[in-house]
């Protein structure tokens, strides 16, 4: 028998990972190749010319240090002491610039670091929204599965509110109102009627499919100028901050809606886990009888935060819409709520750990379309897979097992 | 509002001749796709109001659904069934062996037989549309209005009706360059190996709002998205830009997407409404004969739509070569080719 | 405070748990409640506790009728409950699980921690009880969690308190400073409802005992009645408190345990250099405060745990890297210490938990094909073998009394020939009827020649039913001693002290149940 | 009973089912029915219905015009109103149970048939999620699965050439093994790392989707001489026989899927590998201790559920459809997971449920093109219907039936 319980799993994966990277982006590519890096946008403060190096090498010295860092890991592992997130982290990213100076090796086109940055988190946008309504539906003991249905309905409320008062912020307004409702629908058949909280979710997400799509091919078409050509919100550039290069273009020159989702992420990961709603909620989510015998309505706390929950997805739904500067048209979220949840699960049930999955998928998925841009080799069919099988290899690899709030689904009855 | 007397009300039917039925099946796209089965569809409804024929249609939601639809509409006593997009050919094949009095219209397939040569079914009118010789021109009509030699395209799904489109738009850009010996760039396609930008489904717009905004950012100022509504998360990226102009497909852009008007440059006309209603105009009178109908800019099926607003962005003599290009392609000394042209 | 409750009735559907219950609770008054499993003790106490509606009947505090809308509002009016089942939150801190419901806060909500800390601490300190506000509930052990739950309950200034079951889990060390916070509380006034199955305690402490059955009370009682007559009263007949049982005649060693060490996935040695042998035909004890071992102890030699090294062999066959089903298959017999989570499906029929680790083998498989017939006849053989009280042997185990869920496993582990019986915690929440019946069967079981291992956290169970006894203190065995030690001297080895220091402390320094136990000798000596 | 004494009490605290005799199943199932579970789902399609019958009414252009004279002449918007939801309906009848307008007979039970051509995918994928429920696996995958499925099964079929029978049987056990191994990299990871299997499922439906669209862009997948996303025919002899003749689509997948129900029934139990499935889903815990392992147990559950939805995949590609297409799966897998949760995760209840979902279906489409419903609102009356059959107590208060809450906790002790 070897050192009892000592998981080496990880050290393992990491070895592995680094060393495929040298040898696939480092070792075999041939030399005498140059990749470009782009970094400025026209706005910033100060102009980073793009950047060459020399591709071979580059990728050869990231892997290296990949290398070295799993050589870290298990010297850890075997010592048993715990290294933070920022070895997977700092892994990853060794990792992902060998990939990166890998595939944009010779190219025409160099790689937009900022854009490629600026396009992951506006995809993991609705994500994030989606995945918070699914952390405080679920720390309260509610399967959230109606994600989908929520954004869905957040994104048609908002577009036909702004376009009807021309209004962008009135749709934002009226986004989580529409969320909100489905939100209630969940939590009153759940609750009250004690459905399996999955079809309840499942058979939602149809119905806001069916009657959105309903609207919109009667309604909304019909008179598309009265209902549906919502006003965009406008950029707000933060002075200064918005100018700094890389950063500014990313967090500081964005819709209401991205300040918004910061926002509410750290409101949320601060009351969730500090505050007196929080505690009550996750108290109802673990253990609802024993939140029960200290006073706390238990059904009503459900009720509450299902309904909260739903109009944060909701307010996501408009990111479709008013944030985007679009038209609603149909089943326009495409699935998004279905990663959400998945985002959900994957940051461990809390608000920091939904937005970084977020951005880990959004950002894979604008991975794959800045390949695209720049010509890539592969089929797009396959391109396409890369932010699912990148999530699948996060949760296998990285995160592994994870615990739900321990009475989520369960109906309560005294 | 007031009431309508009943006699009126009573007698709603058109008192033309023996009743005629135009049916239409949709894809799974429905028909507010803001693509082929919109435009399909609205040929229908002009045939309704200008030839007083009845109408019926069904919407699919998935692959499944396409053989109980145009089976119901047999029982409806269709006439004339337009079933749209190549997913419903066996599914139309089947229903017109199985029913050899009615009469079919297809939009976007030709049949082929188990040796891959084209096969005509006497009760079938395939309905082909050579967009790859539109799109050729509105590729050169790119090339010669950027600014920044960087032009771009890219699909929803990758099949042949979308890549016919990238296909001619890139030999166009070719064509640009050899002519005038630049070197405009096209990105999102590789007509050569067949590859490029797709974002994987007709639905989610932001997708195609953060693809564009990617070729904005590498540079294209030109966008052309083959993508159905998808394609107007591209209009948005390009407004939101400034000065980047998007090419609309299938229909003008300017008439149906009017809140982008400002930055369409033109657009990739598929005429399916005039096709559609031209099918069930000449099979009501009996004119039906199953030889496909293939639009082309011969016939006008397919086109360049004007330059309306951005009509002063073209300059002159770049107008003048598109329009000599056309009649070179009319006259069939030209010719565009794809792997996916009918 | 008066506490009151009259004509208490409350239903569970057909089943009248409680039927008109009167109770007094006088103020600064210990009342204990005695009855057997299912007698309705904490039914009456969460009608009390404003958890449930009463169907009939009425509370009154100080001659007053109150109508409670839910825990809060018995909260409010100075009730505190310790529930039988801890309704403490495991992820949570304790300052988190003390202030639920009542949290103290600063701006926009957020718990004033520190104000939270310190009022643990407070209790904490006051009593004595050593808890770290900032530990997580999961990783206490079972006693500490007991004291958060009454931190718990004095942090709402309670002045009735109902203790429901508390002891179960106690060491009598432990259970001996309960009973000192019992007196401190009703020194200052607190009226105390305490309820348990364990008639020494209730007549150590109690100033009042209303026994309870079937939902009906029986009588209130002087603490000076006799254990006997307690007995009879919560059961309806005599029975036998002792464990009756012949001097072991031990065979030979068959099964051993060597240098066994288990580290955890945190690194923690859980069990550490564990030595001991068993004797065919010998009940041998492992005794110990829950939480220092036994379970990674027993959860390794059923081969649920991989140690990190040491031998564990059963005739001489190592057992060590085994899947459980072969250590199943071996002839090792394992009741486990919890039966909820391991030792019962309580979706599943008795009769499919009956034959849980047999269901692949003959007779009850033929192949991948089950045999119904079979498996219902063993299983109302079984039934009837051990007594298993229930309807039909397809009811749902969930529907059974915790008593006979534990028979069901019971049969299921001793229906088949056994060369190891391991039963961990076999007697736990079980009324004096199911124990008594427990334990004749584990003796028989040793009298047919099995070796047996017990572990258990009770003492009474130990001190009766053990041939042999070894303690157990954070993953080593501290010292192995004969069955005859004194209740104190193993409380205190339960408590790290090495034996012969035990000795000597135990000597100098009586527990209240010890000298509760001296007095039941001598008058049970003046008895005969 | 044994060991209690004859106390007058007892009667009271005892169960007082222990007198009656535990009934056989015949009596019970007979008890089910008359308990009400069958009429509670009557009333909740007729309550369905009618909620659907104001959208009906809404969306039909006779009795939008009739509404806008409402008060000159009620009487109008009230046969307006009947017209359109009378028809509606009947359409819906017509097209998924008997046509009793059709000229032939064949044509009129041509509908029941097509109910239940629809219902094979569903019921096949259903049970597959089914007993991943009652294992405790919440499977989402059918999607992908049947994708796979289909893919195997499809190529099998139209690739290969083999004599009649062994090619049938060869592309069936094809389109299982395609379904088995996509669902095990879920119940794998699952059982080796701790992975969400709800993640996992999602994922791998997205891949699944890319990759059939990719192997369709491939000649070897193509027809000969076309370019478009779709198979060759499949060959005659790995054909799903037809049932009832060339004027039926239904095929030998139905009788299938129903052996496959029996099939199921036997395994969850009669079979000790079912008896696993069931102790792991229902405790863990107690079936570790048991000597069973829940690892292993993880990995057979996905893999047969996958084999089952690969199978509803191949009824589509062998039977139904005959061709492989990248939309092959519709909504099917979805749908199967409403449709085993509606059918109690039982066998039976899978296929009563699949029915239903199959003569919705087939009746959406005779509405739709019979009186020009849109097809988003059946869409919504489907969803409405699984919400009220999936919540009696809010049919009973709707209906103002009595609440048998109290007789059912005697039942449930007999
Ligand atoms: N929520 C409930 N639903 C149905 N029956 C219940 C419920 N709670 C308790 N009972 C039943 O009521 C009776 C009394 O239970 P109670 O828990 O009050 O017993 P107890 O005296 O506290 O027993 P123990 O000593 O085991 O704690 C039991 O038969 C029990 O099964
Ligand atoms: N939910 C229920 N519905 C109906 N009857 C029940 C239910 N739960 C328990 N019972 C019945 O109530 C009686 C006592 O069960 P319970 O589990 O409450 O006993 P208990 O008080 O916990 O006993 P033990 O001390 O042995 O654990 C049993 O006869 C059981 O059949
Ligand atoms: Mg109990
Ligand atoms: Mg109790």
């Amino acid at each position: 028998m070897t050192a009892g319980k000592v998981s080496y799993r990880a050290p393992i994966a990491y070895a592995a990972i680094g060393l495929l990277s040298l040898i696939g982006f480092g070792l075999i590519p041939p030399s005498g190749r140059h990749t470009t890096f782009a970094i400025s946008t026209p706005k910033d403060l100060f102009t980073i010319e793009p950047f060459t190096v020399p591709s071979k090498s580059t990728a050869i010295v990231f892997s290296l240090v990949a290398l070295a860092l799993a050589a870290l890991a298990f010297w850890a592992a075997r010592k048993r002491i715990r290294l933070g997130v920022w070895l997977p982290s700092v892994f990853g990213l060794c990792v992902l610039l060998a990939f990166l100076t890998w595939s944009a090796a010779d190219k025409a086109n160099s790689m937009p670091v900022t854009g490629l940055l600026q396009g992951s988190l506006f995809l993991a946008v609705p994500l994030v929204f989606g995945s918070l309504a699914g952390v405080l539906c679920e720390h309260s003991g509610i399967i959230d599965i109606a994600i989908e249905g929520q954004l869905l309905a957040g994104a048609f409320l908002a577009a036909v509110v702004a376009t009807m008062s021309h209004n962008p912020y009135a749709g934002l307004i009226a986004a989580p109102i529409a969320g909100a409702l489905v939100g209630l629908l969940l939590v009153l058949f759940a609750v009250k009627y004690r459905v399996d909280q999955i079809i309840v979710g499942v058979v939602l997400n149809v119905l806001v499919v069916g009657v959105t799509s309903y609207l919109f091919s009667t309604v909304l078409t019909a008179h598309r100028e009265t209902w549906n050509t919502p006003p965009k919100l406008p950029v707000l550039e933060i002075p200064f901050l918005s100018r700094i290069p890389v950063l500014g273009p990313v967090l500081f020159r964005q819709t209401i809606i991205v300040y918004l989702m910061f926002a509410v992420v750290i409101v949320l990961q601060v009351m969730l886990f500090r505050s007196r709603w929080g505690l009550r909620m996750r108290a109802v989510g673990e253990h609802p009888k024993a939140a029960d015998t200290v006073g706390i309505k238990v059904n009503r706390t459900r009720l509450r935060n299902t309904v909260l929950g739903g109009a944060i997805a909701g307010l996501g739904g408009a990111f479709f819409t008013v944030a985007a500067g679009l038209a609603f048209g149909k089943e326009m979220t495409g699935g998004k709520g279905f990663i959400a949840l998945a985002a959900m699960i994957l940051g461990r049930w809390s608000p920091k750990g939904a937005l970084l999955a977020a951005l880990l998928f959004g950002f894979a998925d604008n991975l794959q379309v800045v390949l695209g841009i720049i010509g890539t080799p592969v089929p797009s069919q396959l391109m396409l897979m890369t932010p699912y099988l990148a999530t699948i290899f996060a949760v296998a690899g990285l995160v592994g097992r994870n615990r739900p709030p321990a009475s989520e689904g369960i109906p309560y009855v005294k | 509002a007031s009431a309508p007397s009943s006699s009126s009300s009573a007698s709603a039917s058109k008192p033309t001749g023996p009743a005629f039925k135009a049916c239409m099946v949709s894809d799974a796209g429905g028909f507010d796709d803001k693509s082929f089965n919109q435009a399909g569809f609205q040929g229908l409804n002009r045939a309704v109001t200008e030839l007083g024929v009845t109408e019926a249609h069904a919407e699919s939601k998935a692959n499944s659904d396409y053989v109980p639809n145009i089976d119901n509409m047999i029982q409806q006593n269709c006439d004339l069934t337009i079933t749209v997009g190549f997913l419903l050919a066996d599914a139309t094949k089947a229903a017109a062996t199985a029913n050899p009095a009615k009469k079919f219209a297809i939009i976007d397939n030709q049949f082929y037989d188990a040796d891959g040569k084209v096969l005509a079914i006497a009760n079938v009118k395939p309905l082909l549309f050579d967009t790859a010789q539109a799109s050729y021109l509105a590729g050169y009509l790119a090339a010669g209005v950027t600014k920044t030699g960087k032009v771009a395209t890219f699909g929803g799904m990758q099949i042949g009706s979308v890549t016919i489109f990238m296909d001619g738009f890139a030999d166009g850009v070719a064509k640009y360059n050899t002519d005038n010996g630049k070197s405009v760039q096209v990105l999102g396609w590789d007509k050569a190996s067949q590859k490029g930008s797709f974002t994987g489904d007709f639905d989610d717009q932001s997708k195609g709002q953060n693809v564009a905004k990617g070729f904005i950012d590498a540079g294209a100022d030109i966008i052309l998205p083959v993508a159905g509504p998808v394609g107007l998360g591209a209009a948005a990226a390009a407004t939101a830009a400034g000065n980047v102009k998007i090419i609309g497909v299938d229909q003008d852009w300017y008439v149906t997407a009017p809140e982008y008007k400002g930055i369409i440059l033109s657009s990739v006309l598929k005429q399916m409404e005039p096709a559609v209603f031209d099918v069930i105009k000449t099979t009501r009178d009996g004119g039906f004969d199953a030889t496909p109908y293939k639009g082309t800019l011969v016939n006008n099926g397919v086109g360049l739509a004007p330059y309306h607003d951005l009509d002063s962005a073209v300059p002159a003599e770049l107008k003048a070569k598109i329009e000599s290009l056309k009649a070179q392609i009319v006259a069939g000394t030209l010719t565009v080719t794809s792997p996916s042209a009918p | 405070m008066r506490l009151e409750l009259r004509g208490i009735t409350k239903r569970f559907g057909s089943l009248v748990a409680n039927d008109a219950i009167d109770l007094v609770v006088e103020p600064g008054e210990i009342h204990a409640l005695l009855g057997e499993n299912g007698a309705g003790k904490s039914t009456l106490m969460n009608v009390l506790y404003g958890f449930y509606d009463p169907d009939a009947g009425q509370i009154l505090i100080d001659d007053k009728v109150v109508d409670f809308d839910g825990p809060g509002d018995a909260m409010a009016a100075g009730i505190g409950m310790v529930h039988q089942h801890f309704m403490l939150i495991p992820v949570f801190t304790v300052a988190e699980n003390v202030v639920l419901g009542h949290e103290p806060t600063g701006v926009a909500g957020v718990i004033d921690v520190a104000k939270a800390r310190a009022q643990v601490k407070e209790i904490s300190d006051r009593f004595g009880f050593h808890i770290d506000p900032d530990a997580l509930i999961e990783d206490l052990p079972v006693g500490a969690q007991q004291r958060v739950e009454i931190i718990k309950a004095l942090s709402r200034r309670a002045e009735v308190l109902i203790l429901d079951e508390p002891t179960a889990v106690l060491t009598p060390q432990e259970t001996d400073e309960l009973i000192a916070i019992m007196r401190q509380l009703k020194e200052a006034g607190t009226s105390i409802v305490f309820i348990t199955h364990k008639l020494r305690e209730v007549r150590a402490v109690a100033d009042q005992i209303t026994v309870i059955r079937r939902g009906a009370v029986v009588g209130t009682v002087a603490p000076t009645t006799s254990e006997r007559e307690l007995a009879s009263m919560m059961v309806g007949r005599s029975v036998e408190l002792g464990v009756v049982k012949d001097a072991a005649t031990p065979g030979e060693v068959s099964f051993s345990v060597r240098d066994l060490t288990v580290i955890d996935a945190a690194g923690v040695r859980q069990v550490d250099g564990v030595t001991f042998d068993v004797a065919r035909g010998e009940i041998f004890a492992i005794a110990g405060v829950q939480g220092n071992g036994q379970t990674e102890l027993t959860e390794t030699i059923l081969g649920l745990t991989r140690p990190t090294s040491g031998s564990i062999t059963l005739d001489g066959e190592e057992l060590v890297g085994r899947s459980v089903k072969e250590v199943l298959r071996a002839g090792v017999g394992y009741v486990p210490e919890d039966r909820s989570t391991d030792g019962l499906v309580s979706a599943f029929s008795v009769a499919e938990n009956l034959i849980l680790d047999r269901y692949d083998q003959e007779p009850f498989a033929r192949g991948l094909a089950l045999d119904p017939v079979r498996v219902r006849s063993s299983a109302v053989e079984r039934a009837q073998e051990f007594d298993v009280r229930t309807g039909s042997v397809d009811d749902l185990a969930s529907t059974l009394s915790g008593g006979n869920q534990q028979k069901v496993v019971l049969a299921r582990e001793m229906s088949r020939p056994l060369r190891l019986l391991l039963a961990s915690q076999p007697t736990r929440g079980l009324d004096v009827g199911s124990i008594e019946f427990v334990h004749r069967r584990i003796v028989a079981e040793r009298d047919v020649g099995t070796p047996v291992l017990i572990v258990s956290t009770e003492l009474d169970e130990v001190l009766g039913l053990a041939d042999r006894i070894a303690v157990m203190y954070r993953g080593r065995i501290i010292g192995t001693v004969d069955a005859h030690t004194h209740r104190d001297v193993l409380g205190l080895m339960m408590a790290g002290v090495p034996h012969d220091e035990a000795v000597a402390q135990a000597a100098a320094h009586q527990t209240v149940l010890g000298q509760a136990d001296r007095a039941v000798e001598t008058s049970s000596e003046e008895d005969a | 009973m044994p060991g209690v004494t004859p106390d007058p009490q007892s009667a009271r605290l005892e169960d007082p089912a222990a007198e009656t005799v535990a009934p056989g199943r015949g009596a019970q199932l007979l008890r089910e029915i008359t308990t009400g579970n069958a009429m509670i789902s009557v009333l909740a399609v007729v309550a369905a219905l009618f909620l659907g019958a104001v959208l009906i009414g809404a969306a039909d252009p006779k009795v939008q015009n009739a509404a806008t004279y409402l008060f000159a002449r009620p009487g109008d918007f009230g046969s307006a109103l009947w017209g359109a939801v009378s028809n509606a309906y009947s359409a819906l009848f017509q097209g998924a149970v008997y046509d009793f307008d059709a000229q032939t007979f064949a044509r009129a039970i041509r509908p029941l048939t097509e109910t239940m051509t629809m219902s094979v995918p569903l019921i096949f994928a259903g049970l597959g999620l089914a007993i991943g429920f009652r294992a405790g696996l919440f499977n989402i995958g059918a999607q992908g699965q049947i994708i796979l499925g289909a893919i195997f099964g499809g190529y099998i079929g139209f690739a290969w050439h083999l004599p009649i029978g062994l090619h049938l049987l060869l592309a069936l056990i094809g389109a299982m093994l395609g379904g088995a191994i996509w669902a095990s990299i879920a119940g794998v990871l699952k059982a080796r790392t701790g992975a969400h299997e709800v993640i996992v499922t999602i994922m791998l439906n997205n891949i699944a989707l890319y990759l059939v669209a990719y192997l369709l862009s491939l000649k070897a997948f193509q027809r000969p001489g076309s370019v478009n996303p779709i198979s060759p025919f499949i060959d005659k002899n790995a054909e799903l026989p037809l049932l009832l003749g060339s004027g039926f689509r239904l095929h030998a997948g139905f009788l299938l899927a129903l052996v496959a129900a029996v099939g199921v029934w036997w395994l969850m139990s009669r079979s000790t590998l079912g008896f696993t499935f069931r102790a792991v889903g229902a405790n863990p815990h107690a079936a570790r201790t048991a000597g069973m392992s829940v690892e292993r147990t993880y990995i057979w559950v996905m893999g047969i559920a996958g084999a089952l939805a690969g199978l509803g995949g191949a009824a589509q590609v062998l039977g139904t459809e005959r061709v492989l297409t990248g939309g092959v799966a519709a909504s099917f897998g979805f749908d199967a997971i409403t449709v085993a949760l509606l059918g109690r995760s039982k066998p039976l209840g899978t296929v009563l449920a699949g029915l239903l979902f199959g003569a919705l279906r087939a009746g959406g489409f005779a509405m739709q093109a019979r009186t020009g419903t849109p097809i988003d609102v059946v869409l919504v009356v489907q969803s409405l219907i699984v919400l009220l059959i999936a919540a009696p107590p809010l049919v009973r208060s709707i209906f103002r039936l009595p609440d048998p809450a109290r007789a059912a906790l005697t039942g449930a002790r007999a």
